[in-house]
């Protein structure tokens, strides 16, 4: 079965991006596929590399970057949403004359027609939010 | 409406400008019109006040974007379901509300309402019809 | 001591814990989505109408003018004030309170 | 239809609109702070009760044990599932509605 | 103490985990100790939850911050004020709580417990002689 | 009179960085101080640079900085809360091994400490969060 994720809030101001972690892991440990992990509101915050949490704690953003990696996930980040909160890509900091970016690894900036799709495509569509 | 075409419903529980999710739930409900999917709105809770008429945020600095809830009708999305008991809880009627409509291409392009104010029971069923149910 | 309350009243209980700790003769300002608690005719009224009694009530004229709710629509006994009749508020006062 | 809500009821309505609107015979999940709902003796404890009557009501594991709930402090009909019951749950459910 | 010490109350209204703000409210009560202020906390509404005895965050994968509290006695935070009817109104009660204790060093270090339950009336006036109130 | 500003949520996501804005102008406009204001929590996103909202939409990070220039305000981004989200300076950036920084003009980043020292130092500290 195919799961669409929909990751609403950023990293540790809420378990939102904590529970979406964990239920994309076991569903992928139980065999299902994951069609994309979208990250919309505050959720881009999940998409930055500029993050250093506590050495105790865990790190989420890289969490998300292993987690691509292994299983070939797409990870979307909204570009409407990401414009106002700050993150940016190579493209997107050339294009509004940023110098700098800080998306992380495994991450991509699209739009939020990649959300209708994956709602479209996926057999269930899960929302994690505040 | 393609035959593939799968059942969306945004369902609106919260009110506008204290937080940003009915501004950019908005947003993705006039992107996903262009899909060419069967699209309804629910408006329960404090949702329903993002339909309350005569918005001016002119002295907040912020975006007034209850002006876009107008041209939902164009996008096609003409399924507006305000949950009865959630707009009486908060001392509105429908007269409070924003008058939504859309052109019936069906129907010579008649003027219609897009607001449907329903019970308890009619938007339960609503729900369990959908395929795709995003929560703002 | 000034309370501020800045959530729905619909949604969270915020309005409800400031009304059972905040001493009689507290000035209780309403700010963002706790307008919504200023409503006549809603399920709110008699809980806020009993808090005027008790405390003076405020709410935020610009929240409530962006929200689209008119003054003639307000509870009786709350005040309107603007974003300088916070600051009055909040420097008249010993001490503010935020129940966020 | 799998319903989750991930909100405390002592804070926000999210369980009590839930409860309004979930088709008797629905799945019902307890996340997060939502998890909180199923303590017994409770002020929640007579509406969770009378929900588990015509749901099932699930509450995830992980999130009890983050907060230091006992099973035993459960209401009873509550079950309890980890997260691969969560996906299981949603697998078998025609869809879900998260109630943020 | 010195003698230009303000009283600082900070006042937990939310549980932990599901959001920041119990870890890091935390963090600054400990920063806070260092500055030789008049310091107490309150827990109400759902931040009663923070003190709950046996967290275990094992299976979530969120970091465990509840010994901090019980460090608070060593940096002289020693006034934790739980409102009663909180408790109360979520089936918990003192038992459900972690035992912190400090030191007292005007009574021959004598260890007492910094939990005190307190009803509405005490917490009103505790709140009234505050100098300065943060909400978490 | 002497204020402190502390502000809880990053912006746009929630109204708290506009209600602090425009508390603080009306503050200053009636001829108030303002000790300082503290970014804590999400907050600290209020002093990323690498924003670019719709240009129809108010720039909250532009907003702070302007209102910093004009009255000299001393606008503090929490050292650890920033490194949990991803605000780093050009200091932060090196101590971390980042390849970039992301501070707007007008903010800088301290400890925790600067908010305790805003709260003696204030007549009343107002926080503004969700």
């Amino acid at each position: 079965m195919k799961f669409g994720i929909l990751v609403n809030e950023g990293p540790y101001q809420h378990q939102a991006a904590d529970t979406a972690l964990n239920f994309t892991k076991a569903a992928l440990q139980k065999g299902h596929e994951i069609e994309r992990v979208f990250f919309y509101h505050d959720g881009v915050n999940n998409g930055t590399r500029l993050t250093t949490p506590p050495q105790d704690d865990r790190n989420i953003v890289k969490l998300w970057g292993e987690l691509a990696k292994e299983h070939d996930l797409d990870l979307v980040v909204c570009v409407a949403a990401a414009q106002r909160r700050g993150i940016v890509d190579q493209d997107e900091a050339k294009r509004h004359g940023k110098n700098a970016d800080n998306i992380a690894d495994g991450f991509r900036i699209s739009g939020l027609g990649q959300l209708i799709e994956m709602g479209i495509k996926s057999d269930r569509l899960m929302v994690f939010g505040d | 409406m393609g035959n593939g075409a799968k059942k969306f419903m945004y369902v609106n529980r919260r009110a506008p400008y204290g937080t940003i999710y009915a501004l950019e739930g908005l947003e993705v409900v006039l992107i996903g019109a262009a899909f060419d999917q069967d699209v309804s709105m629910a408006f329960v809770d404090d949702g329903v006040f993002q339909l309350k008429k005569g918005q001016d945020t002119g002295e907040s600095n912020m975006k007034n974007f209850s002006p876009t809830y107008h041209a939902l009708g164009d996008y096609e999305v003409t399924k507006l379901y305000v949950d009865r008991e959630s707009l009486g809880e908060r001392g509105l009627s429908q007269d409070d509300l924003m008058e939504l409509t859309y052109e019936d291409e069906d129907d010579d392009y008649k003027e219609k309402p897009s607001i449907r104010i329903v019970d308890r029971k009619e938007l339960m069923k609503l729900m369990e019809e959908q395929d795709v149910i995003l929560n703002f | 001591m000034l309370h501020t309350i800045n959530k729905s009243p619909f949604e969270k209980n915020s309005l409800g814990t400031c009304l059972r700790l905040a001493k009689p003769g507290s000035d209780i300002l309403l700010i963002e989505d706790g307008v919504y608690s200023v409503i006549k005719g809603s399920a709110m009224e008699s809980k806020v109408r009993e808090a005027t009694k008790e405390h003076t009530v405020y709410a935020l004229g610009p929240d409530l003018k962006a929200r689209g709710i008119e003054e003639n629509r307000l509870i009786e006994g709350v005040k309107v004030v603007g974003y300088d009749g916070f600051v009055e508020l909040a420097a008249d006062n010993d001490r503010v309170q935020s129940w966020l």
